[in-house]
């Protein structure tokens, strides 16, 4: 084997972890077999390779042995493989003149008998020494970093993410949905635990936003395209038109009072469908922008063309546009933070709790609006049938914890659904009971305030509601909802008239969650919440470099937990802005164009779009930038012509090879 | 009222060869999943007559309290009306958790003596055994007989109105060639089936 | 059958799952048998089928493909086309003469040690029910029959052609 | 259309009205029912618990007859022989092991399990495959003063689902309204009757059956329909004994759902077996289909 016309000299390195490999592999039996391979020039052990005097023994052999290729038999390349580059780096040779083999994780670890510990590492070592001759030196490649960042959806998670970077001095895109920012949060009355009120909290940030000049907020808009990779990644924002200007518009509210709609009529989104809105709305008053919309579903104008359309004419802004249309701005960013947030449980898919069927059963999320005091009602807790509750129950683990529904836990409703509990006790000074499985309150103040509404006299009962049904036994039932459950810490059936039912409904995917995945490129969990990078190390990162999650989209947590997650995801963000370049590991793949046949059967493969055919030559290319290195179209191509560095062929094949020609 | 009863359960006291064959009949695989959180009873119309809700019976199944679980009247209770099993968040089939243990309860005859439910069990297996079909009246009146023969003339009277009505059929009905059914229940690999038929 | 056969496995596993379960599995100080030689590939979409073909060929008993559960591969959809390819190739296998239960695929996450200690240790259960396979010492077997035709052929070729030559004489 | 048959034991006695007004209707919408020749019994709940492999062998001889003369689709109007026979369908099918037993004790009896026919239930075939609009065209007598509390039972929608939901089934009701009645909410529409406990245990059954009389009342139905020969016995037959044990007048007359289409349809209340339901004599619908009355 020849290397730039040189002999190939491996050095073979033997690592005893301490006792870790050498407890249960015969490292010298391992270190002398090596001694014997072809083209290995030195074979050593030593107590720990990974400390500095490990590495500083191969930075001495290279240069006095004059080694060009080096094995290191030791643990678990994701833990050190880096190190060892580096010292191939520090003695002046490629860093990918290296091959490293797991003996430890792969090895002594996890497997009891000696001698076939041993031999296994012997056969793991004559493939390294025979792979790492086809290594070839390669580059690391490195792009400028487009120093502005774009955030997906404006709940608290983008809100605060938005905030984080734009207050470094970064330039900020934030696109959301609905016609105002604001998220989930924005319908909530009081948080728990400390139950002080949402909005307060809130609304100055989302006010922040607005003014900040280095966030531009475009909402009532939607991400639609994504191409590029990080550092530099193209957007396009489709701006649905609200058919008002906002510059313009100041949030008077006289279009609203002159429509001609005298009463509101139709359901209003932000409240559930509790209350109604009119045609031209604004969500609610602290909305930001704090600028009217007009719905073209709802409005005469749009739908029989014959409105008088007095709200153009009582406003002296001249801000409504009846002829406004679709815009799709285009944009180059450095990073993305998508935060899209989370739906709520359908309460419907489970009948037997009655929702849709039953007047007086609410979901929780209908709940935070009725004792919010800028909701349909004033604060006054009334059911939908008009009498004030005497009686609630609040049953948790709607929709979580179920295999039928969804599996998971949702985290969040046992600490909601007694902070519910007791806003609706200091309402109406009811009976509340709690249903719940497991009552999960892990976090600062949550056990306590738990404790708190325990002593506020909520009835707690374990065991999860059978039915909720209006069928009834005994004259106290008559006229109330029926809640039946067995009540498992005394082991009774109970029976349980209520006014009122609340579903704590648990957290979903948000709608459109996979469009969202697919237009990023990211992964998600089988629930269909997004995948971060790892569970524990990198819970902002994904599997796309440049992209970062925070809040629920990544799964079920609380307004604390999204705040902090948001703004790790913003300090990722700014770091990659901040060090202006990106650096990618040299495994892409290449096409080879003599052989490339131009049969297009890998371009349809690539899920990073990185293939594309150049029509001139009638040959596939790759974009080096796109690829990700998984090597899906070096295993289809028909005519082998596809490269992937790193892991080519040969270097597998070799591997393949050898670790079967044991005798 | 005697104090001397000890209700603390000593490991010992656990058979955890009782879960083990439980788990091994097909459809009462997931009963460790179980989380305890009473669905199951709360759906379940007889609970409220039963001694133990059938949500206990899974646990001290689980943990091996055969002797406990033998001795309830819950899985006499039990009319297979599915509803546990379809509501179960883990999808714990515990109607069928339930047939095994009457099966098990069966065959050790670890059974309150003269109890109906077993009995009719019994006959209807001995009727379909002889006839391959069942003549419901055939069956209620051997019930009666062996549990509570005075029942019998409380029940004239609907006896009667049914009779006057033609729906009391005394033909006793058959398939061509019972022998044919016996057949399938002597398959020599079917184990229990033997036991039971020794009753 | 010896008694002291031990299967040959090859196993590739896809960086970000499977091959971080065994790195788990090891942490965890779990035992499983010590017959597999693990090649780590970035993703299982980059198992060429060649590369299961050459392992069976130089004298693997098994294969072993390990991924990331289907949605979470970490290049998105590599898993589906390793499965893809996986159904053809325990077809194209079966065709070979190689029992199809040597050739196994599975979606092993980065946290499934145990399922890793599992699935390895039934696959090595399995195999060996079977007998060796040990292609290469077929190969050497068919090339010596191949070989016996071709000279035998050559004999009658030699023979033919030195009647010939004696008849023209 | 055409079906094989599984009439199951009850019929036979104290259901015989269920066979009677499901032949009666079955004819009138031109559906053909070609009976299983020889079928046995299909274990009902009583089997089951004795012993399972047996239950299931049992009840899979009839599938396996079925299939033997070339049935694809069975079905039958008893919920619980309907329930046995898809649970022995599903198990034989989930596991092996049992599948390998039962097939291997009706080889023995000569008989060959190839899993091809499809068990179905009466009422599925009534409104999925005869469908709504054709029931519709054959109503003479629509029902407007009935309303209607729509009893399922609980093995109809229980454990499977194939063709109705399980908390708030609609078929019955759907079906109900296509006859021109008006179906009531009804809690308990799928809230268990006692089933076979009424003959071992009926002090509690009975208490079962007075919650579902006395919530359908409540709702104001003047009508319970049911689908399965247990279910309606339940209900039918122990009305008077259930009124002086828990002193409530719950009494409401009970029949088939086939019992109703037939009225509908202007078929004699005697051919639908009316006569034979003890609530029959009370019921409003007996003087309004009083031959007489119909014919005139």
């Amino acid at each position: 084997m020849e290397n730039n016309g040189k002999e190939v000299r491996i050095g073979v390195y033997i690592c005893h972890c301490g006792l870790n490999i050498a407890g249960t592999i015969d490292v010298k039996a391992v270190c002398d077999y090596a001694q014997t391979l072809p083209h290995v020039a030195l074979a050593r052990t030593y107590k720990y390779m990974c400390s500095d005097p490990g590495q500083e023994m191969i930075i001495a052999d290279i240069a006095e042995h004059g080694l060009n290729r080096i094995v290191v038999a030791a643990c678990s390349p994701n833990l050190h493989e880096a190190t060892f580059r580096g010292a191939l780096q520090r003695a002046g040779l490629n860093p990918y003149y290296f091959q490293m083999v797991n003996i430890r994780e792969h090895g002594s670890w996890v497997h009891e008998d000696r001698k076939a510990a041993t031999e296994k590492a012997k056969d793991q070592v004559r493939a390294a020494v025979a792979r790492v001759q086809y290594h070839k030196p390669l580059e690391r490649k490195r792009f400028a970093v487009d120093q502005s960042v774009l955030v997906v959806g404006g709940g608290i998670a983008g809100i605060t993410a938005a905030l984080e970077i734009a207050n470094s001095g970064k330039h900020v895109y934030l696109v959301e949905r609905e016609p105002s920012i604001g998220g989930h949060m924005a319908k909530y009355d009081k948080t728990f635990p400390t139950l002080d009120c949402a909005a307060c909290i809130l609304t100055p940030k989302m006010s922040e936003v607005r003014e900040h000049p280095n966030i531009t907020l475009w909402t009532y808009s939607e991400v639609q395209e994504v191409a590029g990779h990080v550092g530099k990644f193209q957007v396009k924002v489709r701006r649905k038109p609200r058919y008002i200007d906002e510059e313009l518009c100041v949030g008077c509210m006289e279009c609203v009072s002159a429509c001609v709609y005298k009463e509101p009529k139709f359901e209003d989104e932000f409240n559930e469908g509790l209350g109604k809105r009119k045609p031209i709305f604004m969500p609610f008053p602290q909305a930001v922008p704090p600028v009217v919309t007009i719905d073209p579903e709802t409005c005469l104008k749009f739908k029989t063309g014959k409105c008088k359309s007095p709200c153009a004419t009582v406003c002296d802004r001249k801000a409504v546009d009846f002829s406004q249309t679709e815009r799709i701005e285009e944009i180059e960013v450095g990073a993305v933070i998508i935060a899209t947030g989370f739906k709520t449980f359908d309460a419907t898919r489970l009948p037997l709790y009655g929702y849709g069927i039953y007047a007086n059963v609410y979901t929780s999320l209908e709940v935070e609006r009725l004792v919010n005091s800028s909701g349909p009602t004033g604060g006054e807790i009334v059911c939908r049938n008009g009498r004030k509750p005497k009686s609630i129950g609040i049953i948790h683990c709607v929709g979580s914890r179920d295999k039928k529904t969804n599996r998971w836990c949702s985290r969040v409703c046992c600490m909601y659904s007694l902070k519910l509990a007791h806003l609706l006790r200091e309402h109406t000074g009811a009976d509340v009971y709690q249903f719940y499985i497991d009552m999960r309150c892990p976090g600062k103040g949550y056990d306590e305030f738990y404790e708190r509404l325990l002593d506020e006299g909520i009835q707690m009962i374990r065991g999860r509601a059978a039915e909720v049904t209006d069928w009834t036994m005994t004259p106290e039932e008559e006229g109330k909802l029926v809640i039946r459950v067995e009540d498992t810490l005394s082991a009774y059936v109970r029976r349980i008239p209520v006014d009122m039912v609340v579903l704590s409904v648990g957290l979903e995917p948000a709608a459109g969650a996979d469009e969202v995945r697919r237009m990023f490129n990211i992964s998600c969990s089988k629930e269909g919440f997004f995948l971060e990078k790892h569970p524990k190390l990198a819970p902002v990162e994904t599997a796309t470099a440049g992209v970062f999650i925070a809040g629920c989209c990544q799964g079920p947590k609380d307004i604390p937990d999204t705040v902090a997650q948001a703004g790790a995801a913003a300090a990722h963000a700014i770091a990659l802005l901040d060090k202006g370049f990106v650096e990618i590991e040299p495994n892409t793949a290449y096409i080879n164009p003599d052989h490339c046949s131009g049969c297009k059967s890998c371009i349809p493969l690539c899920p990073y779009h990185a293939i594309s055919f150049d029509e001139q030559l009638k040959k596939a290319r790759i974009d080096e930038a796109l690829c990700a290195g998984c090597g899906t179209c070096v295993a289809a191509c028909p005519s082998g012509s596809i490269i992937q560095n790193l892991f080519e062929d040969d270097q597998i094949f070799s591997e393949i090879d050898e670790v079967l020609s044991h005798v | 009222m005697d104090v001397t009863t000890r209700h603390i359960k000593y490991q010992a006291d656990c058979d955890p060869s009782f879960p083990a064959a439980i788990k091994k009949i097909p459809g009462c695989e997931k009963l460790d999943s179980c989380i305890q959180c009473g669905t199951c009873s709360g759906v379940c119309p007889l609970s409220i007559y039963m001694d133990m809700t059938p949500r206990r019976v899974m646990n001290l199944v689980r943990y091996g309290f055969k002797k406990e679980v033998m001795a309830s009247n819950t899985i006499w209770l039990c009319s297979s009306c599915y509803a546990c099993t379809v509501e179960c968040p883990r999808e714990i089939k515990v109607t069928d958790i339930m047939y095994a243990l009457k099966q098990m309860a069966i065959r050790e005859k670890a059974y309150p003596r003269r109890f109906a439910m077993v009995v009719l069990a019994n006959e209807f297996y001995k009727m379909v055994r002889s006839r391959g079909r069942v003549n419901e009246i055939h069956l209620v009146t051997r019930l009666n007989l062996l549990t509570n023969p005075l029942k019998m003339l409380g029940m004239a009277r609907l006896g009667i109105e049914l009779i006057r009505r033609g729906r009391f059929s005394l033909r006793p009905e058959s398939v061509r060639d019972p022998q044919r059914i016996r057949e399938i229940m002597e398959y020599p690999e079917n184990g229990n089936g033997k036991e039971a038929r020794t009753q | 059958m010896s008694e002291t056969y031990e299967p040959k496995i090859v196993a590739f596993f896809c960086n970000w799952c499977t091959y971080a379960a065994a790195d788990l599995a090891g942490v965890s100080r779990m035992k499983y048998a010590p017959n597999l030689r693990t090649i780590r590939v970035m993703c299982s979409g980059r198992v060429d089928p060649q590369f299961v073909l050459e392992a069976f060929a130089r004298g693997a008993d098994g294969v072993l493909i390990g991924g990331c559960h289907p949605g979470d591969c970490h290049y998105i959809s590599g898993n589906y086309k390793c499965l893809r390819r996986f159904k053809l190739l325990k077809r194209v296998v079966e065709q070979m003469g190689i029992e199809p239960d040597r050739l196994r695929l599975e979606w092993i996450s980065a946290s499934e040690g145990d399922k890793l200690r599992q699935v390895v240790n039934e696959f090595v259960a399995k195999l060996r029910e079977l007998p060796p396979l040990n292609l290469p010492q077929r190969f050497v077997e068919w090339d010596k029959e191949v070989a016996e035709l071709h000279n035998m052929v050559a004999a009658a070729e030699e023979q033919q052609k030195s009647e010939e030559v004696t008849s023209h004489a | 259309m055409r079906y094989h048959y599984f009439p199951g034991c009850s019929v036979l006695g104290t259901g015989r009205a269920c066979e009677e007004s499901t032949q009666a209707v079955i004819r009138e919408l031109g559906v053909e029912l070609k009976e299983i020749d020889d079928w046995n019994c299909c274990g009902a709940t009583a089997y089951m618990s004795v012993d399972e492999h047996n239950a299931l062998a049992l009840a899979a001889r009839n599938l396996a007859l079925a299939e033997k003369e070339g049935a694809t689709q069975m079905t039958t109007p008893c919920s619980g022989c309907y329930l046995v026979l898809n649970k022995t369908k599903h198990y034989i099918e989930e596991y092996p092991a049992v599948g390998n037993r039962v097939k291997g004790s009706l080889r023995k009896a000569g008989l060959n399990y190839q899993g091809t026919v499809r068990v179905r239930h009466m009422l599925d075939i009534f409104v999925h495959d005869v469908g709504l609009d054709e029931i519709k065209k054959h109503v003479k007598f629509p029902l407007k003063d009935v309303k209607v509390a729509a009893y399922y039972g609980c093995q109809t929608v229980r454990p499977y689902k194939d063709f109705d939901q399980q908390h708030f089934p609609t078929k019955i009701d759907e079906l109900c309204e296509a006859l021109g009645a008006r179906s009531v909410h009804f809690p308990l529409k799928t809230r268990c009757c006692g089933g076979s406990q009424m003959g071992t245990l009926p002090s509690v059954a009975q208490r079962l059956v007075f919650a579902i009389l006395r919530e359908a009342k409540r709702q104001g139905a003047n009508l319970i329909v049911s689908v399965c020969p247990l279910c309606h016995f339940n209900l039918d037959s122990y009305q008077p004994e259930i009124v002086r044990r828990f002193g409530e007048d719950v009494s409401i007359p009970c029949m088939y759902y086939t019992q109703l289409m037939g009225l509908a349809f202007g078929i004699d209340p005697k051919t639908l077996g009316l006569q034979r339901n003890l609530t029959w004599d009370r019921c409003a619908l007996r003087k309004q289909f009083a031959p007489a009355a119909v014919g005139a």
